[in-house]
């Protein structure tokens, strides 16, 4: 009698550096519901971490492990493992979560209906950067003829966003330029780096991950980039990643999605019943700080997910299928936020049968040689520009992979 | 036409177009070289001494830093956790020697070979069960490493930026080789090294101690591995990650002879300037990235007309 | 000798010559390593059926003589005439292919291979069958290497091993190995066989085995031996004609009872007690 | 006594050269073989899937790597860059030729990485031994960026990825894609993999084997009895390449199901070269020892420290694990450096002369 | 069978004794059936026996060097001077006076002959002048080795090799010498010398030998004791005098019969071998 959900992580190797405050805030948060509140309505859920170290092959072997011990969701924490997995959870049969990761088409409910990434997919991220760079620049009219870097982690990950940004490029006549940074490269960045310097990009945009991440932020100060024009997707926010580059990195800036800091309920509530408890892993000058925030509200999904599919069921063990049902009708309110303690901590977000992400809104924050500081209000992506795109991007799947199957799982909203 | 012109022609314009970015790439590649260089030197120590190719080598390095860094982190000052650490390369030398090389006298090289990734992992796996896995800053700064950068003008707006710690890399690194070299010209332990290396079982019937030579060599590169570690940490973060990229050291050691110390010097500044230098002019040219495998076909090339490296000792073939 | 031996078809190809020709012809050969003068100007020849002798003092030079007949050495000068063919390089591949078996000084078995399989190796050459048959070892594969294996146990039978034919080589002590390595020559069925001080470390009764196998190769298979050895007692005793080196140079050639008196040969190498 | 070859009298050659030619063998293959096709109707689809099916896989490439150093005593650190050329080409073939049965296209894939090993093992030619590592390891990374930076080799995927479409065959059976069924899976690579090891046995007991090991053992000496280095070595780097290129495709089309560049890396040609040199040089049993232990350890270490209570965080027992991992291997080495494989014969004949010590 | 402890030059002290060992490698194969020897303090005893039958074996279990083949002493003992060495390393051991010239020669082919020689003092600690005389006598012993002493070792020929790994021992300034097969490969006129060199070190400088030599004739001329080694046992032992007598082992390892020497060309083909233990 209990909620398998198993998490994904790698506390160790080169990526350990972005997923250990992710898998502690994933983990305390469900930790946090065991002690305060017994579970979800009385049933216990039962954490079980898979070390995937952001490998691709392991993760593949943890997905295996976790089925057959009757995963209810799989959150593999990495957009490489997430592609692997997506065929074989449809004929599995187990919702893969990947929030605001893995396959932008993805989002399309009903070519995948048990894959869910809210509240944002990549290609959100990269036209909200844009945007962002867009509004800084006076009109996206006045993009033209700039030169934006896109450097990346050369996996799935990094290359997800390219066939967006390339369209944008197309569309709004920036020159795109691309620095790609191998997987087992990552702390050696310094040929893209020159290359940097020597193409001048009046923008850069970072996709990076785990090593990769402060590795560039040093190399950027070191070829004295100007960090105000540097961007990082919403994983290459983590406080070790900006703090790399000292003082010289203010100004790095990257997108957020929900609240920094301690100063929410929810965040109070998992240091009473589960840090101060001695029952997290985390290193205490690192509680709080933005991933572990991110994992903490990873986790909320699963949960909201799972209290769903308890509702929409009527029955308090679910399985894997009910799961899928919750995630599909989850919808997060003003209401429910302030509930669960996350008031100011995330806007409220819907996701439906067709629209599995929501294209929900985000906001930027800076690195001010400390901390992370808003530097700009709630904003949505260009969501009229990404939709289609996604939608054939959707198709083109389906068709490279056919036999696609069918959605054939009723829609209950 | 166009395509040779890519090749042949254009990256020279481009480099006499911007002498300071040249020079920049020069110097980045010097320092990527001085640092491959001194992590084959390790491996050199170790070869020349045993013939046993030390692939713990690039993973030395890294847990020396980490044991630097790690023992910072635990509350003890930098200085003293650097005394500690040259302690901890100490009890791993003989650690080495006692389970790994002793039992092992005598065996095929590639038997050899197998233990030290054997060692590989077991390091890692205790390194990470320690330290943790993720990645750790160097404490550059507590150690008293200069940091910063300073930049020069050349020609008319042209930067050349020197970063002081890669300056500092390559003086120690200097330093490092002049003592080593030193060390092994004291003839009766260097000589006993080569033969050591040469037949295990000879070397033993002669009287040489291959315990205590075992030690020493190990506790050297130890030494070695923990400069490296500090001086590649404090350039990028203290991680496992590093790891992968002591596998360069291998085209160095080959291109310079698996027995030569100047061997390693050069072979790790010709890979580290060739690879830069590929990489940047002539890379965009294939979609980049291939500084990945450029410094192997370097050492192919190479090997292709010296077979032993650059100044490796003569293959002995005769029947 | 014995009836065992009359079966054995190790025969040299007919190659038109009888015995008492030329077979082998060195011309001026001349071979040197950096600063060492390993063979200077040297000539001589081997007759087909002859037991000729190679000896000298310690790096005489008499191993790179047999390196360089078979291709392994590449001398800076000369000329070298193996049946009527001239030539002043090959490989020792060719070398092996054109008819010259050897064995080594410093016994050179394939350590990790069975008696069996290192003589079966000399077979190499003879083997024709092709990989796809070799893949599903049916038909003409399975045949071929059950022929030779025929020939080889001949072999071992001749060379008296059958005990260890299934040990792998490197375990065996120093003689027997040199036995092996001669029964992987012998495989090879060579016209022209070099042996490099085959009975080195060996007591007299081995010695006098490897004398008779030795004898019986050359009488009973009509192969030419070319032979290194410092046992005098062996080589006056077995050899028909012996040629002298020391310092690179030939300082004797003739019958062994010449070359025992020559006065050259017996301040260089045999010294007084001989 | 309880395994004697005495009193079994071979009255032919070609029973002397049987595979198994000692009776006590035969029996234990029969057992083995028996086992080996019960399996799927005892275990569970997580054992089929995650340990024997790569278990299997990973002994091919074992092989593989086991003719070219074990046999011909070329060291090679690319083989899982060999292994990727041959699921490239599988990938490639079947985008191409989506009708051809899969498992005949797995088998071909396999000459696309002869050929590429063919050029690859031209160096050793000239360069031996530790050197020589140099050599595949410039394959090994040049190929793992030719996966990547050659868009066509992945259908021009974004995600530069390799995602196996579903394929059937032998009457409409699902044998890849996510429908596949373990137990399909696993017979399938039964299948090949014995077919296959009988074929190389076949050749390493035969002339291409001989020279090969010929080769090995001491070159110079090889040559001066008549074989071509160049034949002999190139011909181990094609059969070691193809047998890897099978292995390589076997692994996505049946095991991973997609992989990404990276599943090709350095780390898996370690792997194999461990189970090689673990399993025995040169021994093809012990390729499939070597497998088992590197491939089922960790599996069963991070099953079991759990489960003895040793620790729980899934870290800890990685690290553990790993550590655990290294220290076998060195364990294994002391104990006996020419692997399992020859354990496994000494152990035969403790067993033979029993019940004395020693012979 | 083997009364040699007794028997032996009783008035001398043993530097070396043997006690009835066993050796065994892999754990499996059983060499060595209980052999003992001894070797009298300024002694030169010979050990003979046909191939295999563990002359190497037995000088390794000695110096220590079987560990390295995995092979292992598993019963009796062995004394050098009063004290067991079973335990000890190879290297205490030749630092203590015992070294082993090793079967094959065993040269650092990429070390200079010289070089070679020179590691053949790693264990002295009387400065370098002296070392320098001992490389001057080696080189009188073997004038060959001088003209070569700047070649790499693995170039040189064999006999070359060989009198560089006997001079390497004499390096060490041993007490006693452990020589394998000390003639292979050497010119007749070398063998001789090599057997006067150990004469003059044994009687000038008191070194003493054992020796595994296949060479019987010479070894018995020169040696002081024998042990005929069959087969992992002792079968035979004496006085070398008395060996040269002994009819069984002229006929087997002298060759010389009731006529005189035998000619090899005569040799019947036929199994001759008579074994005392069969
Ligand atoms: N490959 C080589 N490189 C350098 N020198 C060599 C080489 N081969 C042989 N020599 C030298 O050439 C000389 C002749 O050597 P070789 O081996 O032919 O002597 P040998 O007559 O066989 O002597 P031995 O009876 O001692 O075996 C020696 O001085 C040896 O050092
Ligand atoms: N490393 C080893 N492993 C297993 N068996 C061995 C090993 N070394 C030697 N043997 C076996 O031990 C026996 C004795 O060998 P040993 O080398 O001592 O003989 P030997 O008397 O020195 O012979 P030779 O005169 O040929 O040198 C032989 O049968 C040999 O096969
Ligand atoms: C948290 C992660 C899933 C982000 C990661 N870099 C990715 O693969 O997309
Ligand atoms: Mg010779
Ligand atoms: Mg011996």
């Amino acid at each position: 009698e209990e909620l398998f959900v198993p998490l994904f992580s790698y506390r160790t190797g080169p990526f350990a550096g972005s997923g250990i405050p992710i898998a502690n805030g994933m983990h305390d948060y469900l930790t946090m519901l065991n002690e305060r509140d017994g579970g979800i309505n009385g049933v216990k859920i039962r954490v079980g971490e898979c070390e995937t170290g952001y490998d691709t092959q392991k993760g593949v072997e943890c997905y295996e492990q976790v089925k057959s011990e009757g995963a209810l969701v799989i959150s593999p924490y990495s957009t490489g493992i997430t592609l692997q997995v997506i065929p074989k959870a449809s004929v599995d049969k187990i919702p893969v979560l990947s929030m605001a990761y893995g396959l932008s088409a993805a989002a399309e409910g009903n070519t995948f209906p048990w894959v869910f990434n809210p509240p944002n997919t990549y290609w959100d991220g990269a036209s909200a950067i844009v945007t962002d760079i867009a509004n800084r620049e006076g009109g996206a009219e006045n993009l033209k003829g700039k030169k934006i870097g896109y450097i990346f982690l050369d996996a799935g990950y990094g290359r997800e966003p390219i066939p967006l940004l390339e369209q944008m490029s197309s569309d709004m006549g920036f020159e795109l330029l691309q620095y790609p940074v191998p997987g087992k490269e990552m702390q050696n960045q310094s040929s893209q780096w020159l290359n940097i310097r020597r193409d001048r990009p009046d923008y850069m945009i970072m996709w990076g991950w785990g090593a990769m991440s402060p590795t560039a932020v040093k190399e950027a100060t070191k070829i004295r980039y100007n960090m105000e024009n540097f961007y990082g997707i919403w994983w290459s926010g983590g406080n070790d990643d900006a703090a790399a580059g000292g003082e010289a990195a203010k100004g790095y800036r990257t997108l957020n999605f929900h609240g920094v800091g301690s100063d929410f309920g929810v965040i109070q509530d998992i240091k009473k019943y589960v840090v101060d408890a001695g029952k997290s892993q985390v290193d205490p000058a690192k509680f709080a700080d933005n991933l572990y925030n991110r994992g903490v509200y990873n986790s909320m999904l699963i949960a909201e997910g799972i209290r769903r599919a308890q509702e929409l069921t009527g029955k308090t063990v679910i399985d894997a299928v009910d799961m899928r049902s919750g995630l599909e009708n989850l919808d997060i309110t003003e209401a429910r936020l302030k509930e669960i303690g996350m008031e100011g901590f995330a806007l409220p977000m819907k996701l439906s049968c067709e629209d599995h992400s929501g294209h929900h809104k985000v906001y930027v924050v800076e690195w001010d040689g400390k901390d992370w500081k808003k530097a700009g209000d709630w904003f949505s992506p260009d969501v009229d520009m990404v939709k289609p795109l996604l939608k054939k991007a959707a198709a083109d799947y389906a068709e490279s992979n056919a036999p696609w199957p069918e959605r054939t799982e009723a829609c209950l909203n | 036409m166009d395509f040779l012109y890519a090749i042949l022609i254009d990256p020279f314009v481009q480099m006499v177009e911007l002498p300071d970015f040249l020079l920049q790439v020069l110097w980045e590649g010097f320092v990527a070289g001085v640092l491959y260089a001194l992590i084959a030197l390790g491996f050199v120590l170790i070869f020349k001494a045993s013939g046993v190719f030390n692939f713990a080598q690039g993973i030395m390095v890294v847990f020396a830093g980490l044991t630097l860094v790690g023992l910072h982190e635990k509350g003890v000052p930098a200085y003293l956790a650097l005394i500690l650490t040259i302690g901890v390369m100490g009890v791993l030398a003989l650690a080495v020697e006692r389970f790994v090389m002793r039992p092992l006298v005598n065996q095929p090289d590639i038997i050899l070979l197998m233990s030290t990734i054997g060692l590989t992992y077991f390091l890692i796996g205790f390194g990470e069960f320690i330290f943790g896995g993720e990645p750790k800053q160097m404490i550059t700064e507590e150690l008293g490493l200069p940091t910063g950068s300073t930049a020069f003008e050349i020609g008319d707006g042209g930067l050349l930026i020197l970063q002081h710690i890669d300056i500092a890399a390559a003086v120690i690194a200097i330093i490092m080789v002049g003592c080593l070299a030193v060390f092994f010209n004291k003839t009766r332990i260097g000589r006993a090294l080569r033969a050591v290396a040469d037949d295990h079982q000879a070397a033993l019937s002669v009287g040489i101690s291959l315990n205590q030579i075992w030690a020493i060599v190990w506790f050297a590169a130890g030494i070695v591995a923990l400069t490296t570690g500090i001086m590649w940490g404090a350039r990028s973060d203290v991680s496992f990650a590093l790891e992968i990229i002591a596998l360069k050291a291998l085209p160095v050691l080959i291109l310079g002879g698996f027995t030569s110390i100047p061997g390693a010097i050069v072979g790790g500044l010709i890979i580290g300037i060739g690879e830069k230098i590929g990489e940047i002019y002539w890379g965009p040219l294939v979609g980049g990235g291939i500084e990945s495998w450029l410094a192997y076909m370097i050492a192919l090339i190479f090997l292709l007309f010296r077979p032993q490296g650059l100044f490796g000792e003569r293959i002995i073939e005769r029947v | 000798m014995n009836a065992r031996i009359k079966h054995v078809e190790l025969h040299a190809e007919d190659d038109g010559l009888n015995p008492g020709d030329v077979m082998l012809k060195l011309d001026n050969v001349s071979l040197a390593f950096g600063g060492v003068k390993a063979i200077s100007d040297i000539s001589f020849d081997i007759l087909k059926g002859e037991i000729r002798a190679i000896i000298g003092p310690n790096g005489a030079g008499k191993t790179s003589m047999l390196n360089v007949i078979n291709g392994f050495y590449h001398p800076q000068q000369g000329v070298i005439t193996f049946r009527g063919q001239a030539r002043s390089r090959m490989q020792p591949y060719e070398a092996a292919a054109s008819g010259i078996a050897r064995t080594f000084q410093n016994v050179a078995l394939f350590k990790g291979m069975s008696t069996l399989d290192n003589i079966m190796s000399g077979r190499t050459l003879k083997m024709h069958k092709n990989f796809f048959w070799q893949v599903l070892n049916v038909g003409p594969a399975r045949n071929e290497e059950i022929e030779h294996r025929l020939k080889v146990e001949e072999i071992i039978d001749f060379l008296e091993i059958q005990h260890i034919r299934k040990t792998p080589v490197g375990k065996l002590p120093y003689g027997l190995q040199k036995r092996v390595e001669l029964g992987r020559a012998l495989a090879m069925e060579p016209d022209l066989l070099l042996l490099d001080e085959p009975m080195a470390g060996m007591n007299l009764e081995e010695k006098e085995d490897m004398s008779r196998f030795i004898l019986d190769v050359n009488s009973q298979m009509g192969t030419t031996i070319a032979l290194i050895e410092h046992d005098m007692g062996v080589v006056m005793d077995i050899s028909d004609r012996v040629v002298v080196l020391d310092y690179g140079r030939k300082i004797g050639d003739g019958s062994p009872e010449d070359v025992k008196n020559n006065q050259d040969v017996i301040d260089a190498y045999l010294g007084v007690s001989h | 006594m309880l395994y004697r070859e005495s009193g079994q009298y071979k009255t032919s050659y070609i029973a002397d050269q049987a595979i198994f030619p000692i009776r006590e063998d035969r029996i234990g293959m029969m057992i083995i073989g028996a086992i080996a096709l019960a399996i799927p109707f005892v275990a569970s689809d997580f054992f089929l899937n995650a340990i024997m099916t790569p278990f299997l896989i990973l002994a091919l490439a074992a092989i593989g790597l086991n003719i070219l150093t074990g046999y011909a005593g070329q060291l090679s650190l690319g083989t899982g860059a060999f292994m990727g050329v041959g699921a490239y080409s599988c990938y490639k073939l079947t985008t191409i030729f989506p009708d051809v049965n899969i498992v005949i296209l797995v088998l071909l894939s396999g000459f696309f990485s002869a050929g590429i090993g063919v050029i690859f093992g031209l160096p050793s030619l000239r360069i031996k031994g530790l050197y020589l590592a140099v050599t595949t390891l410039a394959a090994q990374f040049f190929l793992e960026w030719c996966f990547i930076r050659i868009p066509w080799l992945y259908n021009y995927n974004s995600s530069g990825a390799i995602e196996v479409p579903e394929r059937r065959g032998f009457g409409d059976i699902v044998l890849t894609g996510p429908a596949a069924g373990a137990m399909t899976q696993y017979f399938v690579v039964l299948a090949i993999v014995v077919v296959v090891t009988f074929a190389v046995k076949n050749i390493v007991r035969g002339r291409i084997g001989r020279q090969w090991m010929m080769i090995r053992d001491m070159d110079i000496a090889a040559e001066l009895m008549g074989v071509r280095p160049l034949t002999a070595k190139l011909s181990a780097f094609a059969v070691s390449s193809y047998l890897c290129g099978v292995a390589g495709a076997m692994f996505i089309f049946f095991y991973l199901g997609a992989a990404e560049p990276s599943a090709f890396s350095i780390t898996l040609s370690f792997q194999i070269l461990f189970m090689v040199i673990l399993g025995g040089l040169g021994s093809l049993v012990g390729s499939f020892f070597g497998a088992a232990f590197i491939w089922g350890l960790p599996i069963v270490l991070r099953a079991g420290l759990p489960a003895m209570g040793i620790d729980i965080n899934a870290e800890t027992v990685f690290h553990v694990a790993t550590m655990i991992v290294g220290a076998l291997i060195i364990f294994f080495l002391i104990v006996e450096p020419h692997g399992l494989a020859r354990l496994w014969s000494l152990a035969k004949e403790k067993m033979r002369v029993w019940p004395f010590p020693y012979g | 069978m083997s009364t040699s402890v007794s028997t032996q030059a009783a008035t001398q002290p043993n530097i070396l004794e043997v006690n009835n060992i066993e050796v065994i490698y892999d754990h499996v194969i059983l060499v060595l059936k209980g052999v003992s020897l001894v070797v009298p303090e300024g002694g030169i005893v010979a050990l003979l026996g046909a191939n295999g039958a563990g002359k190497s074996t037995t000088l390794k279990a000695i110096s220590n060097l079987l560990r390295s083949e995995r092979g292992e002493v598993t019963k009796g003992s062995i004394e050098f001077e009063g004290k067991r060495i079973e335990a000890q390393t190879a290297n205490e051991l030749v630092r203590r006076g015992c070294i082993q010239v090793m079967e094959g020669r065993h040269c650092f082919g990429h070390l200079t002959v010289e070089e070679n020689l020179l590691t053949g003092a790693f264990t002295r600690r009387d400065g370098n002048a002296a070392i320098k005389r001992d490389i001057e006598m080696v080189y009188n012993y073997f004038p060959r080795l001088r003209e070569r002493r700047t070649s790499l070792a693995g170039y040189t020929s064999g006999g070359e090799q060989q009198m560089t790994a006997i001079g390497r021992a004499l390096m060490s300034r041993p007490k006693m010498i452990l020589l394998d097969e000390p003639s292979m490969g050497l010119a007749p006129q070398l063998q001789e010398e090599i057997f006067e060199i150990i004469k003059k070190l044994n009687e000038q400088e008191g070194v003493s030998f054992l020796l595994a030599e296949q060479n019987t004739n010479i070894a018995l001329r020169y040696a002081t004791y024998g042990y005929i080694l069959e087969s992992g046992r002792i079968v035979m032992d004496g006085a070398a005098k008395d060996l040269r007598e002994n009819e069984d082992v002229k006929e087997f390892y002298l060759g010389v019969g009731g006529e005189g020497r035998r000619s090899f060309k005569n040799v019947k083909h036929y199994k001759r071998r008579k074994r005392w233990l069969a």
